[in-house]
């Protein structure tokens, strides 16, 4: 290989995956209703596209058209290893075929590829800490994808077929249960998120755009498919506990996501937050599915499918501004970068509308999904069930703590990093990225502005997946207000007419100073009490801007944290203090490393009693089974 | 029925010198009483053959001669030789506890053959009590002893009662296989004493 | 046609004897690929059984799948040995060891051979031994202290075995013997399965579980399993490929026999013993392979651990047959891939020790992603083709009880936590300070040239090629099964009374 | 598709001289006639331009209740005048974020005020009024203003933009808690919907007796009291925060804009008094929920608004004099309390009162 022609690779792939993920989208415009099988000797791979996979489809092949367009530039840092952008070309495809697959072998089989050629981006870099989230992240993923696994062979001993034709209506709760286990492994949800915070941040930028923008919506995709086409609709409580679960999750990962210092492992925690609120949905929806409110229903799932795009689009575009920050300045810790916006004013810009997207500002499409949720919730709340009110009084105190706890993450992550004063030379000699880098991240940003303020035509492209998967339709109107138990209009969110009021109000503030206020401007250094303004370290750092709220929620961390000074020193003039904070998830603490220890020391007794190095103890071992065999005979015989 | 009780005595010697090997730690002493432990069961397997007129059993008879009373003894004592042990030192049980848990051993196994033999064995159950108490102990032997000439002893005396439970329960087994699992058996010792010197020298080193 | 597939291997014998070791790979290779033509062309003709060498010697669906197994590896082992031979002979073994290596390793294939295509259950007995001693001096081929005690391991537990199965013969021997009369009709399979419900049912069950007891020491059941590691670890790669990939099934074979008799003559217990020692030893396999230091071991439990899925797919019935004939053929591909890769890392460093490998991705990368690709296919995933096996098996599994479908699920996972944390900190791990000093004294201190680099470039590129080109055909298997094979496999299954679902 | 959408008919009504302008789709109609729309304007403008009187009354209310003489009522009239006239003085650090910031904190404040009805029953954006809408809106305020402050890389701003987002963080649930019940008390969605309905279940039951409507007044108490908690906690008032002081270790607001200058701390003062005016409408309706329905009542009812503001002003007043300033870390428990009593209340409602 010729180093010269590196950089092939990476145009080669990147414009086949823009190519294939383009020629999809053109596919699912054609025809929608398109099926086909491709016939072999044992087994058939049959593909289907419905309302459901046209919209993954559209979805994913958007959303890696732009991380491709991203990856073209960004990806020249790895143009020593080209394996990145073949492996990261087939992550994509296998995606996109998983989601088309209508057949329990061909979806395994696409859905495993997945996770290999994911695992292989996480362990790109080759480092011990990619090796052990990749370990992690393929274990829990293997877990997964065996009670996914078992989900499809329950059905399939219920409906002796492979095919997802007669899977409709077949789940019963047991066959849900296994498989909303599985697929929540896969989306990170709350006990069984272990592996996304390391996983996410270990890869490079592109990979984690595309794993936590559009892979862990795969798990939704599973979920959606089989609580809402082969679930056969029953068990409400199933509804409740994925409200529950995802309720918790969403609160604990934007808690976790405000205690990091790493840019990735904040976002990749925010997307267990979001993955969280997005199963909320689910659940509501499946739980008014069951209970019969119908309007409940179309509107969480209208949350949930806004909420994947929505979620896709920033993720995705704020990954992509990691990527680009780590790239320019080599560092991804939070408390060395800032004023990053001074030297990256183009990406602030776009960074802070990703950012404010994601915490549900609202203009923005974010805000959007949370709002049907919010009203989804209400309305389960108002239907009087005994057991749903609670908890949706419940999901609703933890969605709006999570919403406010969002807010405090990102403007931590977007102040600490782009604004005030470099910390280390790292930040201040950044450039502003590459165009085409900007151009990768500018797109979804539109997107997300665009699909804030004028939702109407994604909504009714929505209807068509929300009619598919669950027989009715929200109405895509400007004006129209959402009902949710009986006909009556309950509330109205026009986001057009707000950003309409707010550019109003805008230019009548502005116009009213341009008018009435002095124009002059002056440029001064910042006070800082008579001390040395040079100084970047007088600034909050982003440990001390969470900590206070950390403080109050403390009960969901296990943190360590000392103190170290160095000693003999006079008591009041130190030189240097060490000031070390370690934030553990009570999960790992308390539930995944007991497990772990439990189970290395149940191997050790087996292997010391099993594998014993004696060879009389083997013979003796041997001689015993057949004694044993020989007294089960007896009996057998009788 | 002079016949048959000759054979039982035979079969009773197969029986005594195999509790012979197990209240003996000298391993030369063991070599000797496997070789004389074949004999019987060749002699036995001669009684069939005069009995049936079978010239299956008188190939067997003869095979059964050539390799275990005579090759297989031969290589082993070679071996032991070179090896220069003479005693078994390590053990997990006393050798009084182990001839009583060959006695135990051999209740078992009538117990056992009373339970199991129901239909028309050649001898009857005494044959099959022998041949189980044997294949017992030759386990016990090889479970119990660390040298590894006291494995392979061991192992030829699970073999033996093979043979022996062949022998009575049907006419002997088709020549071509018996010459196969004999030529088999030889070839094992041979490989068995191969490791034992090998290990030896290892050891040594 | 059927002779060749034993007259090759004999000549190939006898040709190892007089010719030198380099020419010997030459005919090595044409000759395990006439084999190979030889079983395609058998399985490509085969429609109903046929008996040769005067009836002590036939091939029905069951062996077919076996045989077909044994020569697609044998022909891949030979590719690699050609290799092999040159880079150890260039890393400074002798030939002679080499010519032993070819002598032993044919004597193998052809009592295996022999062993599998028997009619009769004596030779089938007297192959089954054979292949034990063929294979004792090949696990003792380094001559280190450890090699002679995982051969002596190796010989006195599966000869204490095998000799139980011979007890077992002796038993059906004596049944069949009522209806057959004593000669060696008796013991020809084919008889016994035509006489099948006339035989007494108490002995025939007594010979099945003799037989699962002695055989199982060699399949490495449970707790019969203890030479299984040792003899896998020690034995040369290709060697152990075999070993790993289709000894183990011929052995199986001896008690999928005596299962058949059982189940012709109507006794249904048997099913319980194949399951539970085939639970069992996916239980065992589960919890000793994370205790393991010994990368070769690791990939011998595996085998253990795949063996048992095997039985109990057969023990199961039903549509898990399918998925434990698949199993056979798919395992010993995916394995033979891994031993070979393996092989590949342990010719250059000859170290075993997994703690001592590290950062494969950098020194050997085909070499390091072959074994965690082949670890992902061991462990049942996509793209690779024992998924197909597997997901077979436990739908059967899964039809018998859903818990116990469970519990088998979560030893797997169990084993591939094992086996993936291993073979992961081999592939980019980082050593500890430590023993990165250490292996670092050691490599410079080391006199061979060709040792000091230690890197794939010291690999005769057909040691890459052959478990690459493995790993390949089981993917392809996935997605395309060839028809004959499937057909075979179909018939096989339908003798075990599986019935196919598609 | 299309057809689905907006349809405007402009007509003429009858004699009535003006133009209704009619917003209807399928099944839904909100009435925007001129009217509505005029009276909305001028509730905005009213609202506007009082709040910083009624920010000064509480300013001078307690300085009178210390004993001092007390500024002018109109004084922050002047300030904000005065601060207009000033020149901007900009950090060396600060980005685009310190130009935008103040103008983004100060619109969303208006656009909760477009939205809020005051003393008519429609507001100029009253059709999306939606609760949930106006408390994100109020965490877009507050998410900007601390960018502002974190912007220009002083250790003041990062410290007012972590206790502020503490603050936030603690009182934003308790706030969306507050209106979720007012919107499952009412079954209504829309702010300006739940004060009409709880106006008009009140004047049913007590001015005619028709108890058509479920009315409480367990409810609303229990939320006046959340909110009145939470008010304080967001408007920076006396036992969380003190809006007088500039002593960094017991600012929260002030930390946040103590960089700005000119006419930027001028629209943060001004937004400031718009903050407190939303919460305290908010309080005065849920204690007296009479908004004029029609044209005729709206002196009537602009009086009544102002007599409650007032009120409000001299309660909060009150408890600015009586209370200390507390710990930092007492705050959560004072907000908790705020948020069970909104949980009970929203329990009460969803079972019925």
């Amino acid at each position: 290989m010729n180093p010269k022609y590196n950089g092939i690779y990476r145009y080669f792939f990147g414009c086949l995956s823009i190519l294939i993920s383009a020629l999809f989208i053109g596919l699912s415009f054609y025809d929608s209703k398109q099926e086909f099988i491709i016939k072999s000797s044992f087994i058939n791979f049959s593909f289907r596209f419905d309302a459901l996979s046209l919209f993954f489809v559209i979805f994913i092949s958007s959303l890696s058209i732009f991380i491709s367009i991203f990856s073209i530039k960004y990806g020249d840092i790895y143009d020593k290893k080209p394996s990145l952008f073949f492996y990261s070309f087939f992550f994509i495809m296998s995606m996109i075929i998983l989601v088309i697959s209508n057949d329990m072998l061909t979806f395994l089989i696409f859905w495993e590829l997945m996770s290999i050629f994911s695992f292989l981006l996480v362990i790109y870099e080759g480092s011990e800490e990619s090796r052990r989230a990749g370990f992690l992240y393929f274990l829990m993923t293997h877990i997964g994808t065996i009670l996914i696994t078992t989900s499809f062979i329950m059905l399939y001993l219920k409906t002796s077929s492979l095919s997802f034709d007669y899977y409709k209506g077949a789940a019963g709760i047991m066959i849900l249960a296994a498989a909303i286990t599985g697929f929540s492994i896969k989306a990170g949800i709350m006990p069984f998120h272990t592996w996304l915070p390391y996983a996410h941040p270990v890869a490079p930028a592109n990979i984690s755009a595309i794993m936590s923008g559009i892979m862990v919506n795969m798990a939704i995709y599973g979920i959606l498919k089989f609580l809402f086409v082969f679930g056969s609709g029953s068990g409400p409580f199933l509804g409740i506990i994925l409200l529950v679960i995802g309720a918790l999750s969403a609160l604990l990962g934007i808690m976790y996501a405000m205690a990091q210092k790493d840019i990735k492992k904040l976002l990749a925690f925010s997307t267990i937050e979001n993955m969280g609120i997005i199963f909320m949905g689910i659940g509501v929806s499946y739980w008014a599915k069951v209970e019969n409110f119908k309007s409940i229903e179309y509107l969480a799932m209208l949350a949930v499918l806004l909420h994947v795009v929505n979620h896709g689009l920033s993720k995705s575009s704020l990954f992509m501004g990691s990527g680009l920050i780590d790239k320019y300045t080599h560092t991804r810790n939070m408390e060395k970068l800032g004023g990053l916006s001074k030297k990256m004013g183009q990406l602030s810009v776009l960074f802070l509308i990703g950012v404010m997207s994601i915490s549900a500002m609202p203009p923005l499409n974010g805000f959007l999904s949370e709002w049907y949720l919010y009203i989804s919730l209400i309305g389960s709340v108002l239907t009087n069930n005994l057991y749903m009110v609670y908890f949706s009084v419940i999901a609703i105190a933890l969605l709006s703590l999570t919403g406010a706890a969002a807010g405090a993450a990102f403007t931590k992550l977007f102040g600490i990093t782009f604004l005030g004063k470099p910390r280390t030379e790292n930040a201040e000699n950044a450039v502003e990225p590459h165009v085409i880098e900007r151009i990768g991240i500018a797109i979804p940003v539109f997107l997300c502005i665009f699909i804030g303020i004028y939702p109407y035509r994604i909504i009714s492209a929505l209807n068509a997946v929300i009619f598919y998967l669950t027989g009715g339709t929200v109405s895509s109107n400007p004006f129209s207000a959402v009902r949710i138990i009986n006909a009556r209009p309950f509330s109205l969110y026009a986001p057009a007419l707000i950003a309409i009021a707010f550019a109003a109000a805008s230019s009548a503030v502005f116009l009213y100073l341009k008018i009435f206020s002095s124009g002059k401007k002056r440029i001064f250094e910042t006070w800082a009490c008579g001390l040395d303004e040079k100084n970047s370290k007088a600034q909050y750092s982003g440990g001390g801007f969470s900590s206070s709220i950390m403080k109050v929620f403390s009960s969901f961390y296990s943190s360590v944290s000392e103190i170290n000074f160095e000693k003999d020193v006079k008591k009041y003039f130190r030189t240097k203090s060490v000031y070390t904070e370690e934030i553990n998830d009570i999960f790992e603490k308390y539930i995944y490393i007991p497990a772990e220890k439990l189970y290395l020391k149940l191997s050790e007794i087996f292997n010391k009693a099993a594998n014993s190095e004696n060879i009389n103890v083997s013979l003796g071992y041997l001689f015993l089974s057949l004694i044993v065999c020989f007294i089960i005979y007896i009996f057998i015989i009788r | 029925m002079i016949m048959e009780k000759i054979a039982e005595l035979f079969i009773i010697l197969i029986l005594v010198s195999v509790v012979l090997n197990v209240s003996s730690p000298f391993i030369k002493f063991a070599i000797k009483l496997y070789s004389f432990q074949s004999l019987m069961l060749a002699f036995y397997i001669l009684m069939g053959a005069v009995h049936f007129n079978s010239i299956n059993l008188y190939g067997s008879f003869v095979i059964t001669v050539i390799f275990k009373v005579i090759l297989i003894p031969y290589f082993l004592f070679k071996t032991l030789k070179k090896v220069k042990i003479d005693k078994e030192i390590d053990m997990y049980i006393g050798i009084p506890e182990a001839v009583v848990f060959a006695g135990s051993l051999t209740l078992l196994s009538n117990l056992i053959a009373q339970k199991i033999v129901t239909v028309g064995i050649t001898f009857g159950a005494f044959v099959f009590t022998i041949s189980l108490a044997t294949f017992l102990i030759g386990a016990m032997l090889m479970i119990t002893r660390k040298t590894l000439f006291s494995q392979i002893i061991g192992f030829l005396t699970i073999d033996n009662a093979i043979f022996l439970a062949a022998n009575s329960i049907t006419h002997g087994m088709p020549l071509l296989v018996e010459l196969g699992v004999l030529f088999d058996l030889f070839v094992s010792i041979l490989i068995l004493s191969i490791l034992i010197l090998n290990l030896r020298r290892n050891a040594a080193a | 046609m059927y002779e060749l597939v034993l007259i090759l291997p004999a000549a190939a014998l006898i040709f190892s004897i007089f010719i030198d070791v380099l020419w010997m790979s030459y005919v090595q290779l044409i000759i395990s690929t006439l084999v190979f033509l030889t079983v395609a062309a058998i399985s490509l003709f085969f429609h109903s059984i046929t008996v040769f060498f005067g009836g002590l010697f036939f091939v029905d669906y069951i062996n077919l799948v076996i045989l077909i197994t044994v020569s697609v590896l044998e022909l891949f082992v030979a590719f690699y040995s050609f290799g092999y031979v040159r880079t150890e002979i260039k890393h400074g073994l002798s030939k002679r060891k080499f010519k032993f290596y070819y002598f032993w390793k044919n004597l193998f294939i052809f009592s295996m051979m022999v062993s599998i295509m028997s009619n009769n259950l004596g030779i089938y007995w007297t192959g089954l031994e054979a292949t034990t001693l063929a294979t004792a001096l090949l696990v003792s081929f380094n001559r280190t202290k450890e090699s002679f005690e995982a051969t002596w391991r190796y010989v006195i537990m599966c000869s204490a075995g095998i000799a139980i199965g011979l007890f077992a013969i002796v038993i059906l021997y004596f049944t069949t013997s009522q209806v057959y009369g004593e000669s060696l009709k008796s013991l020809s399979f084919i008889n016994i399965m035509r006489a099948g419900s006339e035989l007494d049912k108490n002995f025939l069950m007594l010979a099945f579980i003799l037989a699962l007891v002695g055989f199982g020491t060699k399949v490495g059941f449970a707790p019969m399993h203890n030479w299984l590691p040792d003899a896998h670890s020690q034995a040369p790669s290709p060697v152990s490929a075999l070993l790993s990939g289709v000894l183990l099934n011929t052995a199986l074979l001896g008690i999928l026999r005596f299962y058949q008799i059982n189940v012709s003559a109507g006794i249904y217990y048997p099913r319980y013993f194949l399951i539970g020692f085939g639970f069992f030893t996916i239980l065992v396999s589960a919890f000793s392979i994370i205790k393991q230091t010994d990368y070769k071991r690791l990939f011998a439990f595996s085998s253990m651990e795949n063996m048992g899925l095997i039985a109990l797919g057969f023990g199961i019935g039903g549509i898990a047959v399918i998925g434990s004939l698949f199993q056979i053929l798919f395992h010993a591909l995916n394995k033979g891939a891994l031993f070979l890769s393996s092989g590949n890392v342990l010719a250059v460093t000859h170290e075993r020790k997994i703690e001592k490998i590290r950062n494969l991705s950098k020194n050997f990368p085909i070499t390091g992603l072959m074994l965690l690709f082949g670890v992902m296919g061991i462990s049942g995933m996509p793209p690779f083709a024992m998924f197909l096996g597997e997901i077979y098996i436990m739908f059967g599994v899964f039809k018998t009880n859903i818990w116990f479908g469970f519990l088998v699920f979560l030893l797997l996972i169990f084993i591939f936590a094992g086996l993936f944390s291993k073979i992961l900190k081999m592939y980019i791990g980082v050593k500890d300070d430590e023993n990165g000093r250490q292996n670092e004294n050691r490599a410079n201190s080391g006199t061979d040239k060709d040792n000091q680099d230690r890197g794939e470039i010291g690999v005769h590129p057909f040691m890459l090629y052959a478990p690459l080109i493995l790993l390949l055909i089981s993917s392809i298997l996935l997605f395309y099964i060839p028809s004959p094979f499937l057909h075979i496999v179909k018939s096989a299954s339908a003798e075990f009374g599986g019935k196919i679902i598609f | 598709m299309i057809s689905s959408w907006t349809k405007i008919s402009l007509k003429r009504v009858g004699t009535k001289n003006y133009t209704e302008i009619r917003v209807h789709i399928n099944d839904m109609t909100y009435n925007y006639n001129i009217q509505h729309l005029i009276i909305g304007i001028v509730q905005f403008f009213v609202i506007v331009l009082l709040s910083p009187l009624f920010a000064g009354f509480i300013h001078k209310l307690k300085q009178r209740a210390r004993g001092q003489k007390g500024i002018n009522i109109f004084q922050f009239y002047i300030n904000f005048n005065k601060l207009l006239k000033k020149e901007v003085v900009l950090s060396k650090d600060a980005t685009f974020i310190s130009n935008i910031a103040p103008y983004i904190v100060f619109v969303s404040y208006l656009v909760i005020l477009l939205m809020l009805p005051a003393f008519y029953r429609y507001s100029l954006l009253g059709i999306s009024s939606d609760v949930i809408l106006i408390a994100y809106t109020l965490a877009l305020s507050t998410f900007f203003m601390t960018l502002y402050a974190m912007d220009q890389g002083s250790a003041f701003g990062g410290l007012g933009a972590s206790r502020e987002w503490f603050l936030t963080v603690l009182s934003e649930p308790s706030l969306i808690f507050i209106f979720i019940s007012l919107a499952i008390y009412t079954k209504q969605g829309r702010i300006t919907d739940i004060f009409y309905f709880i106006q008009k279940g009140a004047s049913n039951a007590f001015l005619y007796g028709v108890h058509s409507y479920a009315v409480s007044i367990a409810i609303p108490f229990l939320l006046f009291i959340s909110l009145f908690i939470v008010s304080i906690s967001e408007n920076a008032r006396i036992p969380i925060d003190n809006p007088e002081t500039h002593l960094e270790l017991t600012m929260f607001h002030e930390a946040n804009i103590l960089e700005a200058s000119g006419k930027h701390l001028g629209i943060y003062e001004y937004g400031s008094y718009l903050k407190l005016t939303v919460f305290l409408t908010v309080m005065s309706l849920i204690l007296f929920p009479y908004m004029a329905v029609n044209i005729y009542q709206i002196p009537m009812a602009l009086i009544v608004y102002i007599l409650k503001m007032i009120i409000l002003c001299i309660l909060i007043a009150g408890v600015e004099i009586v209370n200390p300033k507390m710990r930092v870390f007492r705050v959560p428990n004072v907000l908790s309390v705020s948020f069970i009593l909104s949980l009970i209340a929203m329990i009460l409602s969803i079972r019925g009162f």
